[in-house]
């Protein structure tokens, strides 16, 4: 009775609205139908948000923030928490005024409006977007105490659009076409260099995100799909596209996005997304607050070269490994989300996991990748995350041995 | 692949073309190899006082920055440090990347404002501040561009993942007993302290 | 010249924003990130809503609004678009005076709180949820004359949840357990009767829809998810699940959620959503606006006994069928999207989908359900809809012979 | 279905138990066979006074309802017609649903705050409108509520289409020439006119 006494003690609540009493909200109306004609989140979930981190940058317009992993499940990330990077900040277009063009080495440069595009056959398909530099913070070891810092550069969307293929088609292409430029219409006009050969493989110009029209913040009114592909290439608010026969090394894919080495040589166009994990619950700021017995581990994977084949999560820092179960949908170049359960005795935890994907590739640990990276890359952390939990359920991000 | 091969041929009649006057507006990209230059030649010398008025603000007068904006010279012989300072005389490969950024991005907030002789006069001052032209009176131009070269650009190399980490595609990871004695904490990010709390400012140290 | 003139004329635009020209946010700074921490629609997506219609009842507190289907695409209905449907208006609950209670005929009642139900097993499933009212006001004839008011009472979202089975297995279940009773924490205290073998299948108490929290408007903190069965069963602000070894009979499965047949019987418990399929694209809020040549049709199916197997598509008025093509994942008890592609000559069409799930069921022409039902049912009009396209792009709701 | 074989047992431990005035305080429902019937006993005519201060503005004093809220009574023999209407009387199976329903639901904007006599009252005052207890003095309680029966109970039936229905499973949907002629159209929504335009109020009619 003592035991169960201070169980209930802990209990949150307001007795007045606990049984056996009635609440408020069971005796009153509330708001009716379409009052809130757009809906948003509950007032008691106003934590969960973007955040950025704001020593990163000179400003916020160029900057990024980050997705809140530890406040979702599942795979799907609700348009308004995607994480965004911009690199002059949202560029606010109006539809009426949205024009692509494509030109360069075709038959017949084109021009096209937003309803133009929505005429063309669309397909509907759920991706990863993940900034090569998420995680980049942590090549030098530990540094952001949090899993929407260290990893929450990536989202994962069902995104409607025309296959980029059926665009080139429609302009014909010259038989010197070999990369593409892609350009934004922002004020940085963001521009990468694309092969032509993914450009005509699964690439898509998307208008629409989870259902409804991409959000200005990702691109309104039409960005590019880059499956698997580190997201600086999804250019936003894209205005344009050059067809070429070379790449055109510009700034993202010189001064920014090549991975310096260890003997001052840099690694350019890497563009797939290596395999990658991380437990998001428990996590920093996720804390396990029962003190022991049954506890589900839970996280996402994904892999730039195709589906996840496996999920491995160790509860004593790598020395063994179970096996997660993977859940929902696990599909081509998107996120996947693993379970695994456990019952914990209350003991000092060291949690990882490891991402394992239909090629074969297998999550390196951040000491791998560094024998053979070095630590300056900034780019593609794909390393193993561990989390320290304490007796208490607090959590941290360490490195070990 | 099967993906990239020729595609078929299948016209929708959607869209119009595009006429060269709309894709002259907007076609501002250049390419290593020339292709783009804009019109406009410039020395060093006239653009110091151009990239004093409208630059260094952020970049500071020689290109070293103010606050955390990005720093725009120095940094030669870093890159294999501890420290590598990436800027364009240190890293960049290619030059025409200084006029085909600057022109569609910079100044931060004011993009696309600059052109001709401004344009070519900025690119020479940072190529000077860099070493990469020595006289403040060189003048470079849409003629002469492509010939100026930068020191790093041999030290690029394409993707090789595939080849060079082939060791991370293994048969059988490591299931039981894959290290030694429990594990022992090397860093912890608490220690370092930068991440920002909940409900609370951004903390900059 | 004259011709293409003429279609640069029409085009949509303001010149000062088009090429040769460079827009405004081509050259200034936008919103930096997470200006806008939890992002939302662009402004010019400001008609993109749930809407209702007034006249339908006497309050908005018990009343429904609808999704705009037409505006979206894909299969997932963004959050803040799902339909609503309120009895007593929006429950607003305090996620820490949250309790779920189990009884009856158990052998230990269960209290849980929201974190307790967090700590469960839980796994992530997309799911069309439908009110059996949908579609209810064509019975007699086409009325609204718009795709969001007859079909926009269903929306299709990926939930997270902990199975029922798994709280009720942890309750125990007595040998005489048969019928569960669900009832809500708002103040219509909504309750419906369900039959176990159900619950033991594939029930949900889910507290997540595309990855974040339940909104206040869906049942936030904790609904439950009846796949495949009719939206009025899937109470909202879930506060106590009874086991029992009887029906309810309560208002809403006798005075509510039965159907009235010609000869003034009822058929009540109809639990399951027939195979039913709209065209969303184009239908009379999205007209066809290109006068002729190519055209995609878009459309959504759905069935409460599994998989869309296949859809057909009419030009003519169900003379003369094709097949469309289903894009994306085609899932167990969701929405999956269709596409039809033909050429258009600019003539009047009469535009009908069809849908046939995995049993072989083939959704029913309207005649075809009044023959067996009348027109008194109010619920489960699954009929086939019919737009006319005018010549001029037009789209209106119309029966025909 | 083996999905809904007997469950194997596990316990996560997860949760505590209810206690049983926890329960009670929540376990408002009222089944058909009288299960869950609250204390309480009333009349028609004591229930009079209390419906019309607290119901008739909304459902009328006879409950033939205001405005477009719900009506209460009458519609016997309508349910085969072109316009049936449904109320206790001439739809509802069982009169556990009305005090079910009441109790947990009404007065609309003040749930549960009806209970003991009055609650019953009110109820025996639904029933007498709808002439299901003729006599204002007949008092009803907790002891003899399921007795009461309604006319229309026997007119229900359990769900049927999959056998009922049956010709909805098609082996083969005739995919051409499947009806002569052109389309003739029979209706049109437009003509009706009842649907809410964007952008503006909606149309009341
Ligand atoms: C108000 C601040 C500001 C001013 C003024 C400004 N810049 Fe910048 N500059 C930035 C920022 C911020 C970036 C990085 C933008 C990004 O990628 O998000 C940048 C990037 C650059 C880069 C690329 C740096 C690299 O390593 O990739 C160059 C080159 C540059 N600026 C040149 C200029 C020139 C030339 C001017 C003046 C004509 C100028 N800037 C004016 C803020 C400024
Ligand atoms: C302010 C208006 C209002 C008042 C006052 C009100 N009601 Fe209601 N009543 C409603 C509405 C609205 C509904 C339908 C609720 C729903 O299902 O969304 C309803 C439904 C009912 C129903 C079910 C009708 C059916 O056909 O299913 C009954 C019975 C009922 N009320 C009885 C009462 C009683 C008894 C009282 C007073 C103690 C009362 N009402 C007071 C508005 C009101
Ligand atoms: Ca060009
Ligand atoms: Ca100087
Ligand atoms: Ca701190
Ligand atoms: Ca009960
Ligand atoms: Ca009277
Ligand atoms: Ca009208
Ligand atoms: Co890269
Ligand atoms: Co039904």
């Amino acid at each position: 009775a003592g035991a169960a006494g201070k169980a209930a003690a802990t209990e949150p609540g307001n007795p007045a609205n606990l049984p056996p009493n009635v609440p408020e909200w069971s005796k009153t109306l509330g708001d009716g139908v379409a009052v809130r004609a757009y809906g948003k989140p509950s007032k008691h979930e106003a934590n969960v948000i973007r955040r950025d981190v704001e020593w990163l940058t000179a400003s916020r317009e160029s900057s990024v923030s980050f997705t809140p992993l530890h406040e979702l499940d599942g795979i799907i990330t609700p348009n308004g928490l995607c994480f965004e990077r911009h690199h002059s900040g949202i560029a606010e277009l109006d539809p009426n005024d949205y024009r692509l063009m494509i030109h360069g080495l075709v038959d017949k440069p084109l021009m096209f409006t937003l309803q133009d595009l929505e005429r063309f056959p669309r397909t509907n398909r759920i991706y990863f977007a993940e900034c090569a530099a998420n995680s980049g913070m942590e090549w030098r070891g530990a540094q952001m105490n949090a899993c929407q810092f260290t990893h929450g550069m990536i989202h994962n969307v069902m995104y409607t659009g025309v296959p980029l293929r059926v665009l080139l088609e429609e302009a014909g292409l010259k038989t010197n076409a070999k990369w593409l430029l892609l350009e934004g219409a922002d004020s940085a006009a963001m521009t990468r260099s694309l092969p032509l050969q993914k450009a005509l493989d699964d690439c898509l110009i998307a208008f629409r995100m989870n259902g409804e029209r991409l959000r200005p913040e990702n691109g309104y009114p039409v960005r590019i799909c880059v499956p698997g592909w580190e997201a600086n290439m999804w250019v936003k608010w894209l205005r344009r596209i050059e067809v070429g026969d070379q790449p055109w090394h510009h700034r993202e894919e010189t001064s920014k996005y090549t991975d310096l080495l260890e003997n001052g040589k840099a690694r350019r166009f890497t563009y797939v997304m290596d395999a990658k994990s991380v437990i998001t619950n428990p996590s920093p700021q996720a804390p396990l607050k029962h003190r022991q017995g049954f506890t589900v581990i839970s996280g996402i994977a994904w892999s730039g070269r195709g589906k996840i084949a496996r999920v491995d999560v160790s509860l004593d820092g790598g020395r063994n490994w179970r096996t997660a179960q993977l859940d929902g949908p696990v599909l081509d170049k998107s996120m996947a989300r693993f379970y695994a359960e456990f019952d914990w005795n209350g003991q000092e935890l060291f949690l990882q996991s490891r991402a394992i994907d239909e090629t074969g590739y297998v999550q390196p640990t951040k000491d791998e990748l560094r024998k053979v990276r070095g630590v300056n890359s900034v780019y593609h952390n794909n390393g193993i995350q561990t989390w320290r939990v304490s007796p208490e359920g607090e959590v941290e991000n360490v490195e070990i041995a | 692949s099967a993906a990239a091969a020729a595609p078929a041929k299948v016209h929708y009649g959607i869209g119009r073309e595009a006429k060269p006057e709309e894709i002259a507006g907007w076609d501002i990209d250049v390419r290593p190899d020339g292709q783009g230059l804009p019109p406009g030649k410039g020395t060093a010398r006239k653009g110091e006082e151009l990239f004093v008025a409208q630059c260094a603000a952020c970049h500071g007068e020689f290109g070293e920055s103010t606050g955390r904006w990005p720093v725009l010279a120095g940094g030669a012989g870093t890159l294999a440090s501890h420290d590598p300072v990436k800027t364009i005389g240190s890293y960049w490969p290619y030059a025409s990347t200084v006029i085909d950024y600057v022109r569609r991005a910079m100044p931060f907030g004011n993009a696309q404002s600059l052109e001709g002789d401004d344009l070519y006069s900025i690119v020479a001052y940072l190529l000077y501040l860099n070493d990469v032209i020595t006289d403040q009176d060189q003048e470079i131009s849409d003629k002469n561009f492509p010939t100026v070269k930068l020191a790093n650009e041999a030290n690029f190399f394409d993707d090789d993942r595939e080849v060079s980490e082939k060791a991370f595609w293994k048969k059988e990871p490591c299931m039981t007993n894959c290290a030694a004695g429990a594990p022992r904490i090397l860093g912890r990010a608490r220690a370092i302290d930068v991440t920002p709390e909940d409900g609370k400012g951004p903390r900059v140290e």
